[in-house]
């Protein structure tokens, strides 16, 4: 465990409780994705760079941006004055400390998983796409036909309706 | 004393001249054990100091060329011909007050700048600027590009959310609205060179297009039909990404005012105009070393005389003069028609010339190949224009009273 | 084509870029501090008063009359007649002013007090380098700093100062030959019963 | 403790703060962040498995990384655009206001403001 996994693990856990518990939405948003980079971090510093640019990409430049419009088109600019969590919170909180416990217990009680792998793997760019293309390239046709429906189902959600009084000629 | 002078003029001339590594002049004077340290620090502080004195120079070059382009002289009070004007500037906006608003939000206000200029200098670090002269060898180049890239939208909004300023909030939206939508483009028109270079490291990118020693020219991208129809793209989506005229909607002044950095003073506001240049220079690195062959020059036999680092400086001038010419040329355009260019002309071209670039991939070039390629762009530029721009929907304008309007 | 416009643009620039390196006629430019254009013959700032030869005292037109005091509409005139006569250019004994005031904060260029001056003293300069490093300084300016020579008022506003000179040199040219008949007609009586 | 076992406790960790908050915070848009932390921390144990497992050389853990990153974009966007429409109906992000299923169409006046 290194100086530098621990760093960004501190940045991933305090930016996902920040993300969580500010009262401001769009700080909440820049936790996030603060969380976001960090775990990108995570992944390049285990040799996986390009999983670790997909996710700054996508976390950083899609999802993070979709949030911060999504909280400003519901008018969530603004500190939030009533309560942020919901009454029976000490309920939500006490099953995921449990779910913690629980995890963490069975991943140290276990037999302690030497680390088997001494040669580091960084599979080259040409690797990734080779996988992707010839041996998953079935999952990668779902996944751009799951893309493609999602996209398209979400711009016919957001869609405004048409108006009632339009419709109805009463 | 002169033989040290001698040495130290030597080991100048090694790193100047196309070495190997040029780091190795100077990495064995240095402990073995701040090498590691030691190296970094020369990959990265030329880049810190070359690229923002080239937007000072910028600047300056920019204005003078903008006034004479406007039949004006443009700055020439400060220094020899005006060329000290920004030191000037300089010295102006670093003494300036930094003013930030009440209602602001002060950490994100402060951040915004920072977070808008750190990714720039990053996207820097994979592009090759010469021979052996690339600080990152990333095997995903491009693709770290693309994603440090993707942050700056965050530092814009940043920007333009603090402030509490419905201007500063307006140009930040149509901001991303723009680089969202350019941005699809911009890695569309990259990906046809990808997929014929076959590799996504920017120094293997170049090294395709290095002339072989039977060729008369270099075998740049740009001298293909999807290659130039890609670099067209290119530079469209790479002046959208940049903010630059003629889509400069976020900033665009009869309107919004200054948009994001409109509550933005002193060095901070500097440091945004750097961020804005330094955008500019990055995406015009990152289209020559694409499209126009990188630090190779044009014919082969030039590549002996001239060390390849200018020959990449030239080529970044000769696109920023283009981008200046274009900022001279062009009117803003509006956010439908920003959005109709994106969308409807850009995209389908794109995706066009990446099924061009297939194409070019099986055929080769041959006479088959450059022709079935030519066609299919031609044939496609030609009929969306029709359908985004039928002819005789625009008229000739006439002006009521000026010229030629009706006596 | 689409995108024919836009090279067409670029040609343009491009020949304006070029040609205003090559053409200095098209540079319409004139980098002020260096280069001046000439003061246009209308152009007006602030009023100031005109002697007649080189010393400013002895040649001053004006009478002191205050014509120019009382209309002046924001009143800026301040004058103080001297109660002592001197001869005026044409010899002719004439009070002149003591304190010749004018404030130019007030003041706003209407030109009246050139109208009304019988005596052509008043006209209106083209000096606009008024900027000061003092905010307050050089507002009321005194008769020493408002007396310009006739050559002064020649330069600015040639036509106008040609017909003036052309009326005063009538004007002195006919009161010559008048004390010339009267002097003739009779050579004892003295010039001053008038 | 390993460099395995440190990333599992952090995936885990990182899977309850995101389970906590999709609980407990009434704000729509923040249950969707908890849901994206949740996959980020499964995210985390694919890699974590792939990198310091016993197989390195096939890379079925990356695969399932990508994979997952775009399910999660096309969750987050449908997701989104769903908090837009509901937002335009109901004109609130809240989960707690969201109560017509409940059979309380009417709302009384001290829940409104």
């Amino acid at each position: 465990m290194s100086a530098l996994n621990l760093l960004l693990g501190i940045v991933v856990l305090t930016g996902a409780v920040a993300a969580l518990s500010l009262r401001n939405l769009v700080h909440c948003a820049f936790a996030s994705i603060g969380a976001f980079l960090g775990l990108a971090g995570l992944y390049l510093h285990m040799g996986a760079e390009f999983v670790g640019l997909v996710q700054i990409l996508v976390y950083v430049g899609a999802v993070g941006i979709l949030f911060v419009f999504a909280i400003l088109l519901t008018r969530g600019g603004g500190v939030e004055e009533r309560p942020l969590f919901s009454t029976s919170w000490l309920c939500g909180v006490g099953v995921a400390g449990a779910l913690a416990l629980v995890l963490l217990s069975g991943l140290f009680k276990g037999a302690d998983p030497s680390d088997p792998a001494a040669s580091r793997p960084s599979p080259t760019l040409k690797q990734v796409g080779q996988r992707l293309m010839v041996e998953d390239v079935l999952a990668l046709e779902i996944m751009a036909l799951l893309l493609t429906v999602a996209s398209i189902g979400a711009i016919v959600i957001a869609m405004p309706e048409p108006s009632r009084k339009e419709e109805d000629p009463t | 004393m002169m033989e040290g002078l001698r040495e130290f003029c030597g080991m100048i001339w090694k790193v100047l001249s196309d070495q190997p590594d040029p780091k190795a002049a100077f990495l064995p004077l240095v402990p073995e054990a701040w090498r590691v340290e030691v190296s970094a620090l020369l990959s990265v502080l030329p880049i810190l100091m070359v690229f923002p004195a080239l937007f000072a120079l910028t600047t300056v070059l920019e204005r003078k060329g903008l006034g004479r382009i406007q039949n004006r002289p443009g700055p020439n009070r400060v220094g020899p011909a005006g060329f000290l004007q920004f030191a000037a500037d300089g010295i102006k906006t670093l003494t300036k007050e930094d003013v930030v608003p009440r209602a602001a939000d002060r950490v994100l206000h402060f951040i915004a700048p920072l977070a808008l200029v750190v990714p720039v200098f990053l996207t820097f670090s994979v592009l090759p600027f010469g021979r052996n002269l690339v600080p990152l060898n990333l095997d995903a180049g491009l693709l770290f590009f693309f994603a440090v890239g993707a942050s700056t939208e965050l530092a814009i909004f940043m920007a333009g959310w603090a402030s509490r300023n419905k201007y500063s909030l307006l140009g930040a939206l149509r901001g991303i609205a723009q680089m969202v939508s350019y941005e699809i483009p911009l890695i569309l028109s990259t990906l046809s060179v990808v997929m014929v270079a076959g590799t996504m490291s920017l120094p293997a990118i170049v090294d395709a297009q290095a002339a072989g020693s039977g060729d008369l020219l270099s075998r740049w991208h740009v001298f293909t039909p999807w290659g130039f129809a890609g670099f067209l793209l290119f530079l469209v989506a790479a002046c959208a990404e940049a903010n630059r005229a003629p889509f400069d909607l976020p900033e665009g002044e009869s309107e919004i005012i200054a948009g994001y950095y409109l509550e933005y003073s002193g060095f901070k506001f500097a440091l945004f105009f750097l961020g804005e240049y330094l955008g500019l220079f990055a995406a015009c690195g990152l289209g020559i070393t694409l499209f126009l062959g990188g630090w190779h020059a044009p014919f082969r036999f030039m590549e002996a005389w001239v060390p390849s680092y200018l020959w990449f400086f030239a080529k970044l001038a000769g696109l920023v003069a283009v981008f200046i010419w274009v900022r001279g040329t062009l009117p803003r355009v509006r956010m439908d028609q920003l959005m109709n260019l994106a969308w409807k002309f850009m995209l389908p071209l794109a995706l066009i010339n990446l099924f061009a670039a297939a194409l070019w991939h099986f055929l080769g070039s041959t006479p088959a190949g450059w022709a079935i390629t030519t066609g299919l762009l031609v044939v496609s530029y030609w009929s969306l224009g029709r359908i985004l721009m039928p002819p005789g929907r625009i008229g000739r304008r006439v002006y009521r009273y000026a010229g030629e309007g009706p006596a | 084509m689409l995108g024919s416009g836009i090279i067409k643009g670029m040609v343009e620039t491009a020949r304006n870029f070029v040609g205003s390196y090559i053409d200095p006629a098209r540079l319409t430019t004139v980098e002020y501090p260096e280069e001046r254009l000439l003061p246009k013959e209308n152009a007006r700032q602030f009023p100031f008063l005109l002697h007649d030869g080189l010393d400013p005292d002895a040649g001053l037109r004006c009478v002191a009359c205050q014509i120019c005091e009382k209309e002046c509409p924001p009143q800026c005139i301040l004058i103080v007649k001297d109660p002592v006569k001197k001869p005026d250019a044409l010899g002719k004994m004439q009070f002149q002013p003591k304190v010749f005031n004018i404030d130019i904060s007030v003041c706003m260029s209407c030109q009246i007090c050139v109208e009304v001056c019988p005596f052509d003293a008043i006209k209106m300069d083209t000096e606009f380098e008024l900027a000061r490093t003092d905010r307050f300084g050089g507002l009321l300016l005194t008769k020493r700093e408002l007396t310009k020579s006739n050559t002064h008022f020649q330069k600015i506003h040639p036509i106008d100062a040609a017909i003036v000179d052309g009326r005063l040199a009538a004007d002195k040219a006919k009161a010559e030959a008048k004390a010339r008949a009267a002097a003739n007609a009779a050579a004892s009586t003295p010039p001053q019963n008038s | 403790m390993t460099e395995l076992q440190f990333h599992l406790s952090l995936s885990a960790l990182l899977f309850c703060v995101g389970l906590a908050g999709v609980l407990i915070r009434r704000n729509v848009i923040l249950a969707l962040v908890g849901i994206e932390f949740m996959l980020n921390a499964a995210n985390l144990n694919f890699l974590a498995y792939w990198r310091y497992g016993s197989r390195t050389v096939s890379m079925d853990g990356m695969m399932f990384v990508v994979f997952s990153i775009a399910v999660a974009a096309a969750e987050v966007a449908v997701g989104l655009a769903l908090v837009i429409a509901l937002y335009r109906r109901l004109r609130t992000a809240r989960l707690d206001e969201m109560q017509s299923l409940k059979g309380c169409t009417e709302r009384t006046d001290d829940e409104r403001s």
